[in-house]
């Protein structure tokens, strides 16, 4: 599907959003869904879609908020009003919405822009929403940030006063998205305290619809033989029970 | 100008079809499986298979690495859940399977062969022959050709031996699955493939040698297709980089009857349709059939 | 950091050399070679060769493929007008050199015996063998073996036998090599390819198939390296698609000691010169050797 | 070497002259000899240098005559002023340059700008020059015009009254440029006529500068086995009796 790029904001030198034109998606979108996005040229190495979450979406347009990262991510920092990009999308399965709950969201750099969307979604919920990153050019509007190297919120990372932010107050939901080995922590905590957890998880792509198997993730299997879902497919969502941690 | 094409059992209504693995029914959202040639489905065993640890993928320059490791639901639960859904086309089914010893590989062909809507099949011999200290199966054209020969004896729908490049003489062994009885071949599956971060020295791909596909490795399968062509005189389903009309033609001269687009379907999930729609244009602009084109390289 | 590595008998003083017939005296005009870590030559043969008819060259869209047919002057003519050009420079020289008969072999090796200048050779195996049916030497582990201990008994320069990748096993191959006497292993060379002009069905190389080169066969050179090096324990000169410093780094962590630069010499002749300050940068800033990574992919 | 394009001059829809600074170059420009030129992006199939033919050189730029033929020569066209391109150059064998002399230029289609620059370099030359091409666009300044269609000049090839003007004047040499089979015919009908004639040829190249022996032609050689010569080295100028011309 050709989406027509309405705005490119950037945030800071590393941090883009960019609002494309729903047209002729009618399907709709869901928190925790992702997109993959094309790049307008052949360039080495380049070839797949781009998996990006959705940041938001309305009746008209939905917005990605992109992190540059490497060469794809800085070309996708270019793109141009009223550019037109393959785009392929909502893909794979969002988070569970609830209602009237106490909620836990717990993001960890990139991992910002799911949530968001998702918090947008969420009708009359008591919301707290943990943030982190390296430095302050990661960190966004959220109740408590943490930056790694102390220049913005407290230094220090999400999992720090976790245990207290806990004791403190009871959550009947957590949401968390970032790199894996911040939702393993996360996870093993959330267990000790019995806080439901939904996670979004990132894999090597390649389809992004369910047909490579190429995004992996190990998750609880009763049989002796391992056991793997789809990410595109099965996720990017998963409860956080069911997946196994790597080591 | 008609697109139409045929193996030795099976016609079709033009030469495009999917290579097995990089095509499932979630496509159908995207493609009209009316519309392709045949299907070709991803490789089943007999019993489910777990598949390999991620990561599984990694782009280089100029193609795909992949290590899925057959990750299958097994035979039963395919036919189970896959084969109703393929029911619903008129296009022929072509189901790719595999497995660890020969007689697995007759169980598997024996349960398919209860299914009607199946048009026939396409061996993979590529993975590991536990009979034989693990070496793949369709490196050696002795066991090619008696794994053929058994088959052959448990079903009279076309049956497709597809070949691996990884051999020194791969003539051989596409003689040696004639001679077994293949009714056509299928070529090439992917070259053996690595690549590594050089900033951290990690595998990019957890099993490290893997599998190479994409517009890269067309020069090879085209000389695979080009010499098996030369020398063997049954019909070829030719893949290897092809991703637009031009491929497919390179692909016709070279020898190959039908074409199967594999990891471009990863770049765009309705290409088969659009190179369809080419190779339709094409054909009628420049009066072609796949006969007047086939092997006729010059 | 220092980027000094070594082959068995040889010491060079960084880890980029030139791949044969990709590299000629005629790029003094644009490369240092008292830069190069070591230079490569073209393979010469013992009589001239003529070479294969044009066209000899088809740029694919991810690689090269060639048909040169090993045109050259033979080894009188090299050692008459090329030597004298390479003793100029502080550079080892490895001459490369191939033949169709192992008595050929052992005749070109005797004859380069008596050039001192010369610091080793690199045996290019993946000529048709006249004496067994036209096949490859470089196929077969007997014959590999056998042409190697013969070579062995003629010199104690290093002596490199090149691999072809396009064998059933190469990893057998490379044992022959080492159990023959051979000081190190040269691969890959190029993998078979062709190309036909999807208009015309005209054959874009007149001999058809052909050799293929260049960035699109890296992962299947990097598979080849890695296997090797695995179960192999001499040094390894490797090749395939390198054209940058990361792709050395690649290869010195699958595990390469030298890495010869190929096809990317035609897209600009300066090349090597600038991977081995890119490779000295890197080395300085994360400081490295080529001990400390060699091999060490994770 | 980068050289910076200077000026980009559209003559027709099909062909573009392109003059370059030649600031760091030497070694002086010979009529016949070519450069290899780079495209200023990566692009499928299109990596090596694209060999084109010297139209015109002075102290201080060079300029070349493109026709645009596929993707590579068509980027070129595009090329923008100021813009630098990866050049090698000047490569290659030229013409033998004569003074004094009743000459002969013969090309076809985009054979044309290799003759101009040797009809620069022709000192008190009297010159005749024939040039022939598919159609109008493909002609350009000359004495003998030819066009396929008949849409310029007169209808038919450079070879139609080459037989007449030979009768009816004499030369000392011919110089010429174009298709194969073009040079073929006209070879043979000089040598009928006596007259000396230098080709420039066409082959595929990788290198450019002698290495690789990609860009072979075969030459007439004493012992039975063939003997071919490098089109990029020892070319592209011939003498047209050393060519074995493909049947
Ligand atoms: C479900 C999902 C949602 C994501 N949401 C966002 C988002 O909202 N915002 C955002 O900035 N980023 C998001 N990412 C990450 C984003 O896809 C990568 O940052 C991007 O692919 C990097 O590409 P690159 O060319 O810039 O960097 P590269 O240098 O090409 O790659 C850098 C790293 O990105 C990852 N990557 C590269 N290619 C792929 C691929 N085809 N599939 C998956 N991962 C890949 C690899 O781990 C690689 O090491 C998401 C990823 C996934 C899987
Ligand atoms: C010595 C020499 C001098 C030339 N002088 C001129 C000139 O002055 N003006 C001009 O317009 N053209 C000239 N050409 C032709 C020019 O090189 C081709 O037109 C150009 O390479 C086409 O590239 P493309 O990408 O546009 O077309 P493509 O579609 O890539 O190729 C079209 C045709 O061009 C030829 N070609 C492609 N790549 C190469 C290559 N690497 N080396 C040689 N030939 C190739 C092939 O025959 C091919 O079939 C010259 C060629 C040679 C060898
Ligand atoms: C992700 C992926 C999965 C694959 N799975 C299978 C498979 O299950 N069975 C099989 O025979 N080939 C499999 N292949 C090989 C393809 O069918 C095809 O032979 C190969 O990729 C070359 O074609 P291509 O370059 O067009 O992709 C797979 C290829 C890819 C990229
Ligand atoms: C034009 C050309 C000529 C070659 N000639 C030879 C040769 O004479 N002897 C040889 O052993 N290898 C030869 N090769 C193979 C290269 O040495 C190298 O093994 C191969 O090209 C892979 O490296 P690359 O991808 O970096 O080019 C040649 C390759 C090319 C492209
Ligand atoms: S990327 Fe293909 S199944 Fe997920
Ligand atoms: S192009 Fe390499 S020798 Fe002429």
């Amino acid at each position: 599907m050709k989406c027509r790029l309405l705005e490119n904001k950037k945030i800071n030198n590393d941090y883009y959003l960019l609002k494309f034109s729903r047209e002729g998606i009618n399907s709709e979108f869901q928190p925790g869904q992702f997109v993959t996005v094309k790049l307008p040229e052949i360039l080495p190495g380049q070839r797949l879609g781009i998996p990006i979450s959705l940041y938001q979406a309305d009746e008209t347009s939905f917005t990605l908020f992109i992190k540059i990262l490497g060469e794809g991510t800085r070309i996708l920092s270019h793109v141009e009003k009223e550019m037109e990009l393959d785009i392929l999308g909502p893909l794979g399965t969002g988070f569970t919405l609830v209602k009237n709950k106490t909620v836990l969201l717990i993001s960890g750099g990139v991992g910002y822009p799911p949530l968001w969307y998702l918090k947008e979604k969420l009708e009359d919920c008591q919301i707290t929403w943990i943030h982190g990153g390296k430095s302050k050019s990661d960190i966004f509007p959220c109740d408590h940030a943490y930056t790694e190297d102390g220049s913005c919120g407290e230094k220090g990372f999400v999992t720090s006063d976790l245990k207290d932010i806990l004791k403190n107050q009871k959550f009947d939901i957590a949401y968390s998205c970032g790199p894996n080995p911040m939702l393993k922590a996360i996870a093993q905590i959330l267990k000790e305290y019995n806080v439901p957890l939904e996670v979004s998880l990132e894999e090597y792509m390649a389809c992004g619809i369910g047909v490579c198997y190429g995004c992996a993730v190990q998750v609880i299997s009763d049989d002796k033989e391992a056991l793997y879902k789809r990410v595109c497919k099965d996720g990017p969502v998963f409860n956080a029970n069911e997946i196994v941690w790597e080591t | 100008m008609n697109l139409t094409t045929k193996l030795n059992k099976l016609e079709f209504k033009n030469p495009i079809t999917t290579a097995s693995g990089t095509f499932g029914y979630e496509m159908a959202d995207y493609l009209d499986f009316n519309k392709l040639g045949a299907i070709v489905t991803k490789t089943i065993t007999k019993d489910r298979k777990a598949g390999n640890p991620s990561p599984r993928l990694y782009e280089t320059e100029w193609g795909l690495l992949n290590s899925i490791g057959l990750q299958n639901p097994g035979v039963e639960a395919f036919i189970k859940e896959s084969i109703p859904i393929y029911e619903k086309y008129q296009t022929p089914l072509i189901v790719s399977f595999s497995a660890s010893t020969s007689e697995e590989f007759m169980e598997v062909l024996t349960r398919l062969e209860t299914v009607n809507s199946i048009a026939g099949y396409e061996v993979n011999v590529s993975c590991p022959n536990v009979e034989n200290e693990g070496i793949a199966f369709g490196v050696d054209a002795k066991v090619v050709n008696e794994l053929t020969s058994k088959l052959r004896k448990l079903t009279d729908k076309e049956l497709i031996i597809k070949l691996t490049p990884n051999v020194t003489n791969i003539v051989e062994i596409a003689k040696a699955a004639k001679e077994g009885g293949a009714d056509s071949l299928a070529l090439i599956n992917t070259l053996l493939g690595m690549a590594i971060d050089p900033m951290t020295g990690k595998s990019r791909i957890n099993k490290r040698i893997c599998g190479y596909s994409g517009s890269a490795i067309k020069p090879v399968a085209l000389a695979n297709v080009y010499r098996v062509a030369q020398a063997v005189d049954i019909p070829i389903l030719a893949m290897g980089g092809a991703e637009n009309y031009l491929d497919v033609l390179e692909f016709l001269y070279a020898g190959a009857s039908l074409v199967a687009i594999g990891t471009a379907n990863f770049y765009n999930p309705n290409i088969t349709e659009e190179i369809i729609a080419d190779l339709q244009n094409h054909f009628d602009k420049y009066n072609l059939s796949v006969d007047k084109i086939r092997g006729k390289v010059l």
